[in-house]
């Protein structure tokens, strides 16, 4: 039975690894993801669980012990912040090329600079092409959530990727707020024992992992690894009905709020998506035909079903908590409207970067962005196609 | 000490057959074979002949999984789909394996202390990594595998260069060595810096065990360190002089002489340090003067052209010291 | 799930690689001879032969084996011809000549 | 957010405005409500001035702006009035308290022509009284509670000695203390509300 309670984000992904229970523990602290690591150290400290922490040197070697651990047949998991997921870099490349369904607790932060501790998505955006299945929250409790069924489907047969579990930094990562939690039990019961069919530690049935490939392989294993990822679809969505039936709360590749009769939509990431869900209530209360879509899957991306989901709307605001530097607009802008384009949907779209570096963004600014959206279509007023908002 | 039963003349073949008796190598060399044939390191290579003394020391019974560092031995020893390794390995990257193979060996652990492993299956665990991916590019990862006291061994099969990728210098190389990012010329006389004693930098870990070692003829200094580095709990590392044929510039027959000569010149002292006591393990009976190592070489021929007398007294006073230094530690 | 590798060549299809390019096997590279590069070959006279293992010690190639204890003929699927042996042999038991 | 109440937290690093903001969540919690308490993140350290949030509502909470319009706002330590604009979006229908020794008489000149309530309590005073040490957070978290009258007073007192039990285990003689001060806290608010 679902036990009520208050919490942080960090303290929500911190009470699931608790209740998970994973083999190995490899991290580095870095804001504002350190409280994790700190927390499970207590668990283990008070004889709660019994994973193996490994206080590592670097995020690099975070990851690399991680890829280690795994191969060896154990579930392993880490979590980091920013400058830490930029030092992973070439090991997440890695994680993900030799198939190990490592979980990260990702905990969004900036990349510098300026040097700054603040939430932004530029972290998980920068690690978008890696490999990795990415999965964000909008609060704790998507938080909590998603890394329960994070291995679940990480080590799904045709998968076998690693998965990154995100949320925003400081907005809920040290939010406390209500929480609804499973019992041990079920979240065990849920998730399951980990049990590879070949792995290092294998007596008598020794394995390599890591090979130097010429060309003749190389590209044929690439595509491979994009194959899994294209299976990762799937695997949420039979993970998220599963999940239902212990949790009933429902989970989708993204979710869509009062998008059905929707004139215009907002498009967005994380955290920012509840201030979103507010203010369409707030304008659907004075007759605006608004709505919001929540993207919850990033890698794979759904664009396709994005669409579709898509098509009715005569705009859509697209929302970037990242700046991408190629002049274009933001990654989901890009990736969106490719989508669009290539499922001959032609609405227009605005792409908006929000939030930067713990920018605030509120309910007026998402009641402003739907009043120049409507005053686009309705007035024909010229509207920039990529455009920042709350700058000063 | 063991000088006596580790002698290196190679002119004395009675002593040498003796030598070579003393620590059973018949028993040795019927072990099964852990690196098996067809990888594709140079013909001569120095490090794979390191790597099969190192597992060599394995008990036949204990199974091991093996990291490595991205470098010649990696890529030539697997390159999919065919992998020289009779154990598990991993390969992961350059900079990494002290953290990749500390994740192995806490998975074990993990796995072993929730029943999921068979109990009475033993592994250990051994890296090896070139001087690149070692003294340098992996050095941070070394150093955190080692201080966190992991039950492995870290060996670096120590070539003095960036072999891989051509010959570049590194923390590794000796002074004076031609290497193409240190190439002689009117300006230049080689590598500007004395090399990394890395064994002391590791041993200042306070690690359980480090040797430095190399090839003697009949291979006892090396098997015995390799031995007491794999058997002892905590985190050992050993440091393997490996000449490359390539790097070196002399011809491959040639390198159990080059080992001979960098052992009698003292310039690749052979040496333990066994849970914090320094044990010298082999000392020459007469020191040879550094350019009989020096001239076997062609990376450093340039010393030998006129008016570079100077710098082969360089060298050798530096040789001197850092013998002169060990002995004080050795307590000799 | 154990990989034979020979149903895998430059000519096999995505699928039919193994995930993530692992190896589910170990010594696989006995099947790649490397005997190929050799240009010099060592030849051992059995009666200078004394079985000290020296030569098998200093191969890099793994290519002098031992069979109930004493070393056997030279692997030549697998020797590369660097002359290690030839040189170290204590008793001059092994010549290179020219040649593969 | 309909029916709901936002409270802004002021004080210094180190005084426990974040941990007040927290505890309030954690009360406003146990009766049922939806809560938020979260402090706004910087690199500051001791004694830089820092703000910290809470909204409390019957409803799901689903905003994750900062507060600009607050119906309540606490000021933990006084000498902020000099460099903050506290009263900042403050609703004129809400109430702002504030740690002094003054009275709220004395404390309105110094709050930009705000036209709404103001409280003042001595948390000093008041901590020095029941810990023999100065811990303003305590006197604040009552002062908060009382004035926004998001719990009973007997509620509110009974759940934080569980919470003090609990956050205190090895320290049981610091929860007389801290209860005390919640009392005192109350006494000194009576007349004013």
């Amino acid at each position: 039975m679902a036990r009520k309670d208050r919490m942080s984000g960090n303290e929500a992904v911190s009470f699931a690894i608790r209740q998970i229970n994973p083999d190995v523990m490899p991290a580095f602290p870095i804001t504002p993801s350190t409280e994790i690591p700190q927390m499970v150290s207590t668990y283990i400290a008070n004889g709660e669980i019994d994973t193996e922490f490994v206080p590592v040197e670097s995020e690099h070697s975070a990851m690399s012990a991680a890829i280690g651990s795994e191969a060896a047949g154990a579930r392993t998991l880490t979590a980091t912040s920013s400058a830490g997921l930029a030092l992973m870099w070439e090991e997440l490349l890695l994680a993900a090329s030799n198939r190990m369904p490592i979980a990260l607790a990702l905990v969004n932060r900036t990349l510098s600079g300026p040097i700054n501790i603040n939430c932004d998505h530029s972290d998980g955006m920068g690690a978008r092409d890696t490999g990795w299945i990415q999965i964000y929250a909008e609060n704790n409790q998507e938080a909590y959530d998603n890394f329960i069924q994070a291995y679940p489907i990480a080590e799904s047969a045709g998968v076998h990727l690693p998965i990154m579990i995100c949320q925003d930094g400081f907005i809920t990562s040290h939010a406390v707020e209500n929480i609804e939690l499973l019992e041990d039990e079920e979240v065990k019961n849920f998730v399951g024992e980990y049990e590879p069919e070949e792995f290092l530690l294998n007596p008598g049935k020794p394995i390599a992992v890591g090979p130097y490939s010429v060309t003749s392989y190389a590209m044929e294993a690439k595509k491979n690894q994009e194959i899994a990822l294209e299976n990762a679809k799937d695997a949420v969505l039979k993970v998220a009905k599963e999940f239902k039936k212990i949790s009933g709360r429902s989970y989708g590749l993204f979710e869509e709020y009062k998008t059905k009769d929707a004139d215009y939509i907002m498009l967005l990431i994380g955290s920012a998506a509840g201030t979103a869900k507010q203010a369409v209530d707030d304008l659907r209360a004075k007759g605006k035909k608004v709505g919001v879509i929540k993207l919850r899957l990033f890698r794979p991306f759904p664009a396709d079903e994005l669409a579709t989901a898509l098509k009715g709307a005569k705009a859509v605001a697209i929302m970037d908590r990242t700046e991408s530097y190629n002049g274009n607009g933001g990654p989901l802008g890009s990736e969106v409207t490719a989508g669009l384009f290539r499922n001959k949907v032609m609405i227009d779209t605005v792409n908006y970067i929000y939030g930067l570096a713990g920018r605030d963004f509120t309910v007026q600014e998402v009641y402003d962005i739907f009043a120049d959206l409507e005053d686009h279509i309705e007035n024909g007023t010229k509207l920039e196609q990529f455009k920042y908002i709350g700058l000063r | 000490m063991e000088q006596n039963l580790n002698s290196l003349n190679t002119s004395d073949c009675v002593n040498r057959r003796n030598t070579v008796s003393s620590y059973n190598v018949k028993e040795m060399m019927s072990k099964k074979e852990r690196l098996a044939p067809g990888h594709r390191m140079c013909a001569g290579c120095g490090a794979t002949i390191g790597v099969r003394a190192v597992l060599r020391a394995l008990h036949e019974e204990d199974h091991a999984v093996i990291a490595n560092a991205t470098g010649c031995l990696e890529v030539s020893s697997f390159m999919y789909p065919y992998s020289a390794w009779e154990d598990s390995y991993i390969h992961n990257a350059f900079e990494n394996a002290g953290a990749t193979l500390s994740g192995v060996e806490t998975a074990y652990k993990a796995l072993k202390k929730r029943g999921k492993l068979p109990k009475d299956e033993n592994f250990k665990f051994i890296a090896f990594g070139g001087d690149g991916g070692t003294y340098d590019i992996g050095f941070q990862s070394l150093s955190g595998a080692m201080e966190r006291g992991h039950d492995m061994v870290y060996v670096c099969y120590d070539n003095g260069a960036y072999m891989n990728t051509g010959i570049q210098r590194s923390s590794a190389t000796p002074m004076f060595a031609d290497t193409t990012t240190t190439p002689t010329g009117k300006e230049s006389v080689g590598k500007m810096q004395n090399r990394k004693d890395l064994a002391s930098i590791i041993a200042d870990h306070d690690v359980a065990y480090v040797g430095q070692s190399t090839f003697t003829l009949n291979f006892n200094d090396l098997h015995k360190k390799a031995e007491k580095a794999i058997y002892t709990e905590g985190a050992s590392f050993l440091n393997i002089m490996t000449p490359c044929p390539r790097g070196w510039r002399y011809n491959t027959e040639d390198i159990m002489e080059i080992c001979r000569l960098a052992v009698e010149t003292c310039y690749w002292p052979m040496f333990e340090v066994d849970h914090g006591k320094w044990n010298l393990t082999y000392e020459p009976k007469k020191k040879l003067p550094i350019e009989d190592f020096l001239r076997a070489q062609g990376r450093f021929k340039h010393l030998f052209k006129p008016g570079n007398e100077h710098l082969i007294e360089e060298f050798q006073k530096e040789v001197d010291r850092r013998w002169e230094n060990l002995l004080y530690k050795c307590d000799r | 799930m154990r990989t034979d590798i020979s149903k895998i060549d430059e000519q096999t299809s995505h699928q039919d690689l193994t995930e993530g390019l692992m190896l589910f096997a170990g010594g696989t590279s006995k099947q790649f001879h490397t005997g190929e590069w050799r240009t010099r070959t060592p030849i051992l006279d059995q009666d200078l032969c004394r079985q000290c293992m020296v030569c098998s010690m200093v191969c890099p190639d793994s290519s002098i084996p031992l069979k109930d204890g004493e070393r056997v003929e030279f692997d030549y699927d697998h020797c590369k011809g660097c002359g290690i042996c030839a040189k170290a042999c204590p008793f001059d038991a092994i010549t290179m000549k020219e040649g593969r | 957010m309909n029916n709901g109440l936002e409270i802004r937290w002021h004080g210094r690093g180190g005084q426990g405005a974040k941990t007040a903001a927290l505890l309030l969540a954690d009360v406003a919690f146990k009766t049922g409500k939806y809560v938020q308490g979260f402090p706004e993140y910087g690199p500051e350290r001791m004694g830089a001035p820092i703000t910290a949030y809470n909204r409390i509502s019957d409803e799901v909470i689903r905003v994750h702006s900062n507060i600009y319009t607050p119906g309540l706002v606490v000021v933990v330590d006084e000498t902020l009035l000099h460099s903050v604009d506290v009263t900042a979006g403050l609703k004129e229908d809400g109430a702002i308290i504030v740690n002094t020794p003054k009275s709220a008489d004395e404390i309105k000149p110094m709050l930009n022509g705000y036209q709404g309530k103001v409280y003042t309590v001595d948390a000093r005073k008041i901590s020095v009284q029941a810990l023999g040490k100065y811990f303003p957070n305590s006197p604040m978290l009552a002062a908060a509670v009382a004035v926004s009258g998001i719990m009973k007073k007997d509620a509110f007192i009974s759940e934080m000695r569980a919470s003090y039990q609990h956050k205190f285990a090895k320290k049981p003689e610091v929860i007389d203390g801290n209860m005390q001060a919640l009392e005192l806290t109350y006494e000194e608010l009576k007349d004013v509300l």
